[in-house]
């Protein structure tokens, strides 16, 4: 058997008082297609975030190809690792975020270029050459030197999923990316997940499109209230919920 | 640690720093090729030459009236001439030369106002508004000549003469050295009241604790007017006040009559 | 009466002839000042700004009550407090060193403000964006947050360079023979108020107008399209 | 090089700085009013439609906020009577310091204008009101919560101004600092204390404006 | 027959060089319910607005209740009627708004008199005892005293509806009152609507809900293109449609 892509062992977040996470664990194969689903508040989000070192978390490890993330255990005792360590570390996954969230005062290929020149160091001639190959990809060959401001919200949303694909991360992180969006723009950005998806990459998605998770996704962890509350295959699960919150939930999504 | 006479400081220097100021005439005022001249700029020069026997070598800093006896308690000049009033107050302060003027106020109005002389000005009362330079005495100053009238206090000399000629003030009140000038340069439109008092003498002042500098200084300033040095002095009266001065008496010395 | 005019200009014309010099040489006083306190006043304030975001708690605190006491000084009080309160620690400096250094003080405590505000409008998911591709701290600054914060200050940045040529005015109490001193010792000479100091209001207007286009075309020319 | 700081002589005339910070508060009281009027007019024509008022307000503001405020305070006092205005030296000051601020409030007020949703307006005219009922019922009233902590601190600086006053002889506190300079030549401690009743009045009028927006503060 | 409560004729609508109504026609009777549809920028926004005077329109008259809005006409010249008629013809027709606009800084209970008492020019207790009754029959009774920023999407809306029949308009004029809400917060909306539609209210309402028109509408107008496509019994238009337009447009939208 081969060394999981990541592993969450027992992982504890709370926001002061408030703990959100409470204990989760995940295991996760490389070209795995992993729908996290889940009522408003259950901590997907979070879950998400906490791989990304976006926030701290205070319990638990997250392990990506076996090297563990944000935190060195010694002697028992839990350390914050180095900004740089971690920085290299976020680089390892890609993030494409609800709001979007490129750089407004960069044009496409410059929003893709940035971390292949920062962070991997590239020259800028190979790196515009990428970030032009990655939008093509989305098919936004022909925005490359659009801004922003200059762009539909589904343009967007491909933009951010190229600049983070670009970096070439172990595993992708998608938080609800067609939320933001108005219906009709939401088919564009799920036809780019698809073929990254058909052509192996590693996602995990929180998604509330229920009938995108069943289509695209090879297994599905229904989150409840800061824990995993079921998961498995989307064909059985969907069908066939075991527990009565995920029949509840169903019930209220747009599934039915 | 004492580090010496400035004196000794200004000797090393080369130069001496006199601190004045730049806008008021005949005192202390720029010509119309922008160099400082006037009676306290003539008083520094007759001391340069004293120092250096050279009347060039003077810088002057400019500052404004209440910067006066800050910039010598702090050190920012050696020496400050800018028609600058004794008073026991400020005696304890800094150290007054020997006096170098004797100034009265006097009072100014337009040659086509309302009131002619200082016998109108005082019978119309409160009706009268007298512009003067900003004072903590000014008040009582006027009102020593005229008990009734108004007061404005004005920070810069262009600006009470601005009052005058705006009607915002029937009357000036300021030296009648300031007035002789003005007069001279505006032939024919304004008119002396004939009224003087407030008498006060002009002195420059030096840091307090230094004899030897004040000592010189005085030395310098007593010949200008008494001594090698009354042709400058002199020259200078004459070019700012209009007036000749009798020379000195050969003799006995004034100061023991 | 219209003779009288004519007559008037005619002698305006020739003081100002007269006074070209001197005021050409206050004017060039006026732009050394505003220009040096600008320039180091907006390099500390860019300073300030870092901390009041960035910094620990001790170090905004302290940077806080900076700000807050340097603006609510009126600037001729920074002024005199400058030229004078340092020679009171042995410190001699000049009036144009200490008008400068008061002028570039109180234009640090509003770019500090201005860039704080600007950086604290940027949404948190710029930074996480950031972070996200793997860009340290550093680079996230000088890539992502200082580029977007800087085209944000620039409308206030250039109100507060003109506020600073009209502050320089007040330079003329220490001493400094700007152009405002430069308007005065004109005036005391010949005694026509009025019309010297409408020309200097003249002068400074045309300063800061030229202030204010030229702010409006690096805010076109660095513009992001949208 | 030893300057001993003496305060003594400065308490002595104390009470002439308070009275001067006094005046200084009601000449900003009185002008702010008036400036707000004249901003508020200025703001509404900057943000109307119509040309005709617009470039007027437009030249206003340009020339006043680029002109040194002194300047300003000279031209009222000496060159207005020469006009046939004559103004005593406080009412004039304040009228100078009214159309100075005007164009400065008025910046402040147009942006506030201009962020209150125009489906508001709507909304107004969709129930028969007046344009007049709408800008007093709904558009000043949410403007004035929007541009408050501007507002603080352009009336602030504002009231930094009133030193300015000092020129035309009017005794506000700057003026009394520097009368009692000349008296005394404790010129450091006089605007040590000076600045320090400047800083604690902005700090006073900081924290009253804050008070006040959290009293306008909409309930969420 | 009785006078017409509501007559459309050859309205005309131009932005700058672009025409948006070309040409409407449209007679209404007393409590009718007339539901508008059609895709987007057909102009139904700008129809209602025209009859509200929110908008100029450049020909054609609109008359309500026989009185022409919004211009005089001369001689054969319009004239732009006063400010002041305007603002009483507005206070004949009611309106709510997608974005809801309710006045933020007032109560639920304040917003709904401001018209009572500026317009109406009645007391404040009268108007206040009104607003209580509308805030109530909208089942909102209990938050009369809460701030817009303190209601849920859904809850605003009813309040600006209250606020609008408050005034006791001849018509009320219903602008996508549903389609900035979250989809759970719609019925309670629509059933406010309804309620009224069967007290004999007179409606016109723009919708993307096809099947709230078709169950509430006792006519629909089907806009394209600046005009009136088609127009008819709901029952019949949406099973019959005769239009090419009108059989593609609700294949579009979410009815089938
Ligand atoms: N910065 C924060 N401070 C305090 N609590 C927070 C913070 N961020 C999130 N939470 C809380 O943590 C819990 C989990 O939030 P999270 O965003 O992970 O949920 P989610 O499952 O992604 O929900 P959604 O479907 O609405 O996006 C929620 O109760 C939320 O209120
Ligand atoms: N203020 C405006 N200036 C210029 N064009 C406008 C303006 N408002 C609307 N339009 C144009 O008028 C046309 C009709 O707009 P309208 O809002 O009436 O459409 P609609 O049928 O309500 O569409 P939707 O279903 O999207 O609300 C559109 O082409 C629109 O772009
Ligand atoms: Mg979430
Ligand atoms: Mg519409």
């Amino acid at each position: 058997m081969t060394k999981p892509l990541l592993e969450i062992q027992g992982l504890r977040k709370q926001y002061g008082a408030v703990e959100v996470l409470k204990g989760v664990d995940c295991t996760m194969r490389q070209g795995e297609v992993i729908a996290i689903i889940g009522s408003s508040g259950s901590g997907k989000t979070t879950m998400l975030r906490c791989i990304n070192m976006l926030e701290e978390f205070q319990g638990g490890r997250i392990l990506i190809d076996g090297d563990a993330i944000g935190y060195d255990e010694i002697a028992g005792a839990r350390r914050r690792k180095g900004e740089k360590e971690i920085a290299r570390q976020r680089a390892l996954t890609g993030m494409a975020f609800q709001q979007f969230n490129l750089f407004p005062h960069m044009s496409a290929a410059q929003n893709v270029m940035l971390g292949l020149v920062k962070v991997k160091k590239m020259g800028r001639d190979e790196a515009r050459a990428l970030a032009e190959g990655w939008l093509d990809r989305v098919g936004l060959a022909a925005r490359a030197d659009h801004y922003p401001g200059q762009l539909s919200g589904g343009q967007q949303q491909r933009v951010a999923i190229a600049r983070a694909i670009a970096m070439n991360p172990r595993l992708m992180l998608f938080d609800e990316v067609t939320s933001a969006l108005d219906p009709e723009l939401v088919g564009e950005v799920l036809q780019v997940i698809k073929a990254l998806a058909a052509e192996g990459m590693s996602m995990l998605l929180v998604t509330h499109e229920m009938r995108f998770a069943y289509e695209v996704a090879s297994r599905v962890i229904f989150m409840n209230k800061g824990v995993i509350g079921e998961e498995g295959d989307p064909k059985e699960m969907f069908v066939r919920p075991q527990t009565e919150r995920l029949v509840e939930f169903l019930k209220s999504s747009s599934f039915q | 640690q004492d580090a010496g006479s400035t004196l000794d400081k200004v000797l090393a220097r080369g130069t001496l720093v006199m601190g004045t100021g730049s806008t008021n005439a005949p005192w202390h005022f720029k010509s119309a090729d922008d160099t400082l001249q006037g009676f306290d700029v003539d008083m520094g020069h007759i001391i340069a030459k004293a120092l250096f026997n050279d009347p060039a070598k003077v810088e002057f800093v400019n500052q404004s009236s209440d910067a006066r006896i800050p910039n010598i308690t702090t050190g920012k000049v050696d020496i400050t001439c800018q028609f600058m009033t004794v008073t026991g107050a400020r005696a304890q302060q800094v150290a007054f030369t020997i006096p170098y003027y004797r100034e009265g106020v006097g009072l100014m109005m337009k040659a086509d106002g309302p009131y002619k002389d200082y016998a109108a000005l005082k019978a119309a009362g409160s009706k009268v508004t007298v512009a003067v330079l900003q004072n903590v005495y000014a008040e009582d100053l006027v009102h020593a000549a005229l008990p009734e009238a108004k007061v404005d206090q004005y920070d810069a000399q262009d600006l009470i003469y601005q009052a005058l000629n705006s009607g915002r003030a029937e009357a000036v009140a300021t030296d009648q050295s300031s007035i002789g000038w003005f007069m001279i340069q505006n032939p024919g439109r304004y008119v002396d009241a004939g009224y003087g008092w407030g008498p006060q003498t002009y002195a420059c002042a030096v840091k307090r604790g230094d004899q030897d500098w004040l000592n010189f200084v005085n030395t310098a300033l007593h010949e200008a007017m008494t001594g090698v040095e009354f042709d400058t002095y002199a020259k200078s009266f004459k070019t700012w006040f209009g007036k000749d001065l009798p020379p000195p008496q050969i003799g006995f010395p004034v100061e023991y009559k | 009466m219209h003779d009288l005019l004519t007559n008037d200009l005619l002698m305006f014309a020739n003081e100002l002839w007269i006074a070209r010099l001197a005021l050409l040489k206050g004017l060039g006083v006026t732009v050394s000042i505003s220009l040096l306190s600008i320039l180091a006043g907006s390099v500390a304030g860019v300073g300030l700004g870092l901390g009041l975001v960035y910094g620990n708690r001790l170090l905004r605190l302290l940077l806080r009550g900076y700000t807050d006491i340097v603006r609510g000084t009126p600037v001729l009080v920074l002024v005199l407090a400058s030229y004078y309160i340092f020679s009171t620690v042995g410190l001699d400096l000049g009036p144009f060193q200490a008008g400068v250094l008061a002028l570039a003080v109180f234009c640090s405590s509003h770019v500090g403000e201005i860039l704080r505000g600007a950086l604290q409008a940027l949404p948190a998911g710029q930074t996480e964006a950031a972070k996200a591709i793997g860009l340290t701290f550093g680079q996230t600054f000088a890539s992502v947050l200082w580029p977007q914060a800087l085209r944000q200050i620039l409308p206030t940045w250039v109100n507060t360079a003109a506020e600073m040529v009209k502050a320089s005015t007040l330079l003329s109490v220490i001493g400094v023979a700007e152009l405002l001193l430069r308007t005065q010792e004109i005036i005391s000479r010949n005694f026509m108020s009025l019309e010297f100091y409408f020309f200097a209001g003249f002068l400074y207007f045309l300063i800061n107008f030229g202030i204010e286009r030229l702010g409006k075309f690096v805010e076109r020319k660095t513009a992001v399209p949208s | 090089m030893g300057y001993t700081l003496n305060f003594a002589a400065v308490w002595r005339s104390f009470d002439l700085l308070l009275g001067g910070l006094l005046l200084s508060l009601q000449l900003a009281a009185v002008a702010l009013v008036i400036g707000a009027a004249i901003g508020l007019v200025l703001a509404f024509a900057l943000v109307g439609g119509s040309a005709v008022l617009r470039r007027p307000a437009q030249l206003y503001v340009t020339v006043i906020r680029n002109l040194p405020i002194l300047v300003l305070i000279l031209f009222t006092y000496f060159a207005l009577p020469q006009l046939g205005v004559r103004l005593d030296k406080i009412a004039s000051f304040v009228l100078t310091l009214a159309v100075y601020s005007g164009a400065y409030l008025a910046e402040v007020f147009r942006a506030g204008l201009l962020s209150v949703p125009r489906g508001l307006k709507e909304a107004g005219l969709a129930i028969g009101l007046t344009p007049m009922q709408i800008r007093t019922s709904i558009v000043i009233p949410l403007m004035v919560r929007n541009v408050l902590p501007s507002l603080s601190s352009t009336l602030i600086s504002l009231f930094k101004d009133t030193s300015l006053a000092a020129a035309i002889a009017v005794p506000e506190l700057t003026f009394e600092a520097r009368k009692i300079n000349v008296e005394t030549f404790r010129v450091i401690e006089v605007w040590m204390v000076t600045s320090a009743l400047y800083v604690a009045t902005c700090a006073v009028l900081a924290a009253l404006m804050r008070a006040v927006e959290r009293r306008l503060a909409l309930p969420k």
